[in-house]
């Protein structure tokens, strides 16, 4: 009860929980299912962009696409990590994710056909993630809010890098423009699904919120993208696909048409264009790896055993 | 001069070809760390190359660019082993221990180059490539020492990318020429040799006996692995020719 | 017309797609014998390919090259089953038995048609899947019933195959508008069941459980696959524009 | 002794040794030897083409191409048996092969790098062995003789084929042209080496021709070769890289000009181009097959115990 005491009071002046702080056992699921949902969407994230490493058109492109592919990676490894505090280990999350018992972000089921993808990807998808995201530096557990501040500031680079591969399309060839259009026609509704489901079909939104690690919800956070969006898409002289969009001078934000849920479900449920293969892709990886993983512990095991000996000496 | 040119072409090419393998790693690698650092050996490999392109296309009046995607293969000057598949990772280790073992040296060497450019360049990778060697030494002594499986594994892999050592460190004239301003290969070969037989000794391994194979990718004669891998690599760029990115 | 051009397109690259893929085994088969056999499976795949897209190319002035080399991806019909990679010789064995399930039931049907070309076309075809479907039924037995590993494999190949056999019956108003010309695809569904049933029956396999995967191949909506393949397929006819061979 | 004076008398009028025939052990020695060889030959064969099975620039020339290294596999097939008739069995060729301790001709220890290359292939390599082979069809022990009629019938095949494809570049754009004579170059001195080391330096031809195995010297095989190009080449508008190459009136022979028999031995030991990777893709398809190879025993063997059953029940 004085768990629950001081844990509510530094709930109540928004200060910051600790990996040794008393939590309640339901908050603790929570961001662990939270934690590593992102983890894994970080991991399974690589995967639609690795898909032009090896066939980028510049050898700048494949530099800063590897880079941030990798940077990913590197996301992947402070997410698990701030999960780890909370006492569920890599390998017990890595095996929920490749037994396909974890979820991550739906998004990432979707294929990258073109090189425009990887400008779309950047530009709308990291930008969905960056609104999602900014709010949660300051969520309430610490390692979360400290990792994604770390993440947050990766992701903005990626997504100005993202927009300067379409804007360099948009001002391209007749081909590219088009190419660079239909990307965008392609991820728009998919990014503004990544908020997740309409505010009063969000279940576990309400006791995020209260927990102060969600800080907006779902329909506040996509129309205040909506807006980015709208703004950005002139610069690149190219447009959405949604003739709904418009500032809603009554409530201050920023409308967009009606969203096809039954798709999202859909892919959600695992019936996407990609979800089979991004599973089997990462499954795959991970048991061929296993040989690896094995030798380096079996090495280290036996490192540290001659250590001792020589100590014991 | 046109031989500096050609000789940075050689070096633009093993790195670039080199950067292209490994990046293929990047989202399958064993575990995360090495999504990681696979992924930053091949953007170091990726600079370098970026470099010693740049500046040899200097001579030709191309930009790195044009000598990456609009070069046939005949054209390519990068030494075969760079060209091997990646096989399993200890197949890739192994390669990446040859090469870190090669170029670490090579690069040492070419700091001292009278061409000033060359000299810069390498003087910026030796340092990368220090780390490269660190890492596949620290992988070959865990896989040759790990498990029984992956001490198989490890010899396997030196097995098979032993035959193309021999190309690394064969002469021709333009080395010859190049005097001062390069490095002649063969003068590297020793301390590579006592440098892998450190490891090796730690490891436990031994060289392979394997034959040599026929190199010939200074003048543009190629394992067959590279027409595929530039199909894969060349083929946005030279869909949309003289579009910019 | 038009909407036989263009499903004669969908059957064309179906099967070519799948040549290709079945031709990356000739010299790498499990046994002599699978050299030969999936050779003879891709050769007959590419001889309908060929059927097909110069049936189709006919309606558009173009021949079977053009269609083949100077397409670009979304301008493909292949559908996502065909373009899967081969995995190990399960996995190519397990989609060998879904296609040959299924083309042997639509080209039976579509020796019906009342396009008398793509009547002839199937007839020919037929008979060739049926060594198809008899090769693929062997080993499915064979593996399935073979020794541990092999049953895993097995198991491991369908799984990995299965998530794209829902495309294959998917309707669109193509197949509606070309009426008696064409196959309802629906139409093949039940007695495909009915087929696998049996030997998955007789080989104590089950149906794997995983969720369908989103097609599109018909709408030019391929795997990521595909362009790579495509990178490899073309890369030679497309540096050579308007040459002849 | 009986055994001996049959063969002997077998061998002079130029019949032929059946498999239950006695024959001397050094003539089955030499006999699995040269049969596995050759066997070999085709097998590792397939790889250069296999090289351009994915990139055949035509249809029509993938479709042939297909065909032909699937038929190489066919004659390793024939020429496999037509060894075992002599008591050894496949398995153990092909462990010969794997682990390096058998041969092959050296000729396939050359790359690839273009698609002139099958049709120098097809033209010069095919040919060399049908001017190798069709003596073979008289080879005095029967087995490896009818093996060598089908062999011979579908290698001219596959000769003409090679000659259409270099008749087509040597037709073509100039780039196209380059790449031909290129091809041809490469190959040539290569493809005259398949007739082995000069006639003074053959160790074993002489008992092989005792035999009645092989029928005519390396050097007349290979002058005559060296005759047909000549006159070929012609046709192609192309030419060969030997300025030698006269039909000498004294001998009534063809005459070439020397041959770099250092390097045919460098290739010979090991140290050519591609012989590291030709045995390494031999050996992984052979190891990765293995678990192929045991499902199909293990599934035959359940088939025959049930099958057994059913007949004594």
């Amino acid at each position: 009860a004085a768990g629950q005491e001081n844990f509510d009071r530094i709930i109540a002046k928004d200060s910051r929980i600790e990996p040794r702080d008393w939590m309640p056992n339901a908050y603790r699921r929570s961001l662990v299912r939270q934690i590593s949902q992102h983890a894994h969407s970080e991991i399974i994230g690589m995967q639609p962009e690795a898909n032009w490493i090896s066939r980028a058109p510049s050898l700048k492109r494949k530099s800063i696409l590897m880079a941030k592919v990798q940077d990913e990676a590197g996301h992947g490894l402070y997410l698990y990590s701030a999960a780890e505090t909370l006492g569920t280990t890599r390998d017990e999350m890595t095996d929920a994710l490749v037994a396909g018992k974890a979820r991550y972000s739906s998004i990432f089921n979707y294929p990258t056909p073109t090189w425009a993808d990887m400008g779309a990807i950047g530009w709308m998808v990291d930008g969905a993630a960056i609104c999602n995201q900014v709010p949660l530096c300051r969520a309430s557990y610490g390692p979360y809010g400290r990792a994604m501040v770390r993440v947050c500031k990766e992701e903005s680079f990626h997504q100005r890098q993202g927009f300067e591969i379409l804007l360099e399309l948009a001002n391209g060839t007749p081909e590219q423009r088009v190419m660079a259009q239909d990307a965008v026609n392609r991820w728009y509704a998919p990014s503004l699904m990544m908020f997740g489901p309409p505010d009063d079909d969000s279940p576990n939104s309400k006791q995020s919120m209260a927990w102060n690690i969600k800080r907006f919800s779902n329909d506040e956070l996509r129309s205040r993208f909506v807006g980015m969006m709208a703004e950005q898409v002139k610069v690149l002289g190219l447009s959405l696909p949604d003739e709904a969009i418009h500032f809603n001078e009554d409530t201050k934000k920023w409308d967009h048409g009606p969203l096809d849920w039954d798709e999202f479900k859909e892919v959600l449920a695992g019936r996407g264009p990609c979800n089979a293969q991004r599973l089997e892709r990462r499954r795959s990886a991970h048991e061929d790896g296993a040989w690896v993983r094995e030798a380096a512990s079996a090495y280290a095991a036996k490192q540290a055993a001659t250590n001792a000996q020589k100590v014991a000496a | 001069s046109q031989d500096v040119a050609e000789y940075a072409l050689r070096l633009g090419d093993d790195a670039l070809i080199l950067a292209q393998r490994l990046g293929h790693w990047i989202s399958r690698a064993p575990e995360l760390e090495e999504d990681v650092a696979l992924g930053n050996i091949a953007l170091d490999q990726l600079g370098h190359a970026r470099s010693f392109l740049t500046y040899a296309g200097s001579a030709w009046g191309k930009n790195e660019d044009e000598l990456a995607y609009f070069r046939r293969e005949p054209e390519f000057r990068s030494a075969h082993l760079f060209e091997q598949p990646n096989g399993d990772f200890a197949a890739t280790i192994a390669r990446q221990f040859i090469v870190a073992n090669y170029q670490y040296r090579l690069y040492r060497e070419l700091t001292q180059s009278t061409d000033a450019m060359l000299a810069a360049i390498a003087a910026k990778a030796v340092k990368e490539v220090d780390y490269h060697l660190d890492h596949s030494t620290q992988w070959v002594l865990r896989l040759a020492g790990g498990t029984e499986e992956s001490r198989r594994r490890m010899i396997a892999g030196f097995k098979l990318m032993w035959p193309y050592v021999g190309e690394l460190f064969e002469d021709d004239p333009l080395t010859t020429r190049l005097g001062e301003a390069g490095v002649v290969p063969p003068s590297l070969r020793a301390e590579f040799d006592r440098a892998v037989a450190v490891v090796f000794d730690e490891a436990d391994l031994e060289i392979p006996v394997s034959a040599t194979a026929t190199g010939g990718g200074r003048r543009g004669h190629h394992s067959e692995h590279l027409g595929l891998l530039l199909a894969e690599m060349q083929v946005l760029a030279r869909e949309f020719p003289g579009a910019s990115w």
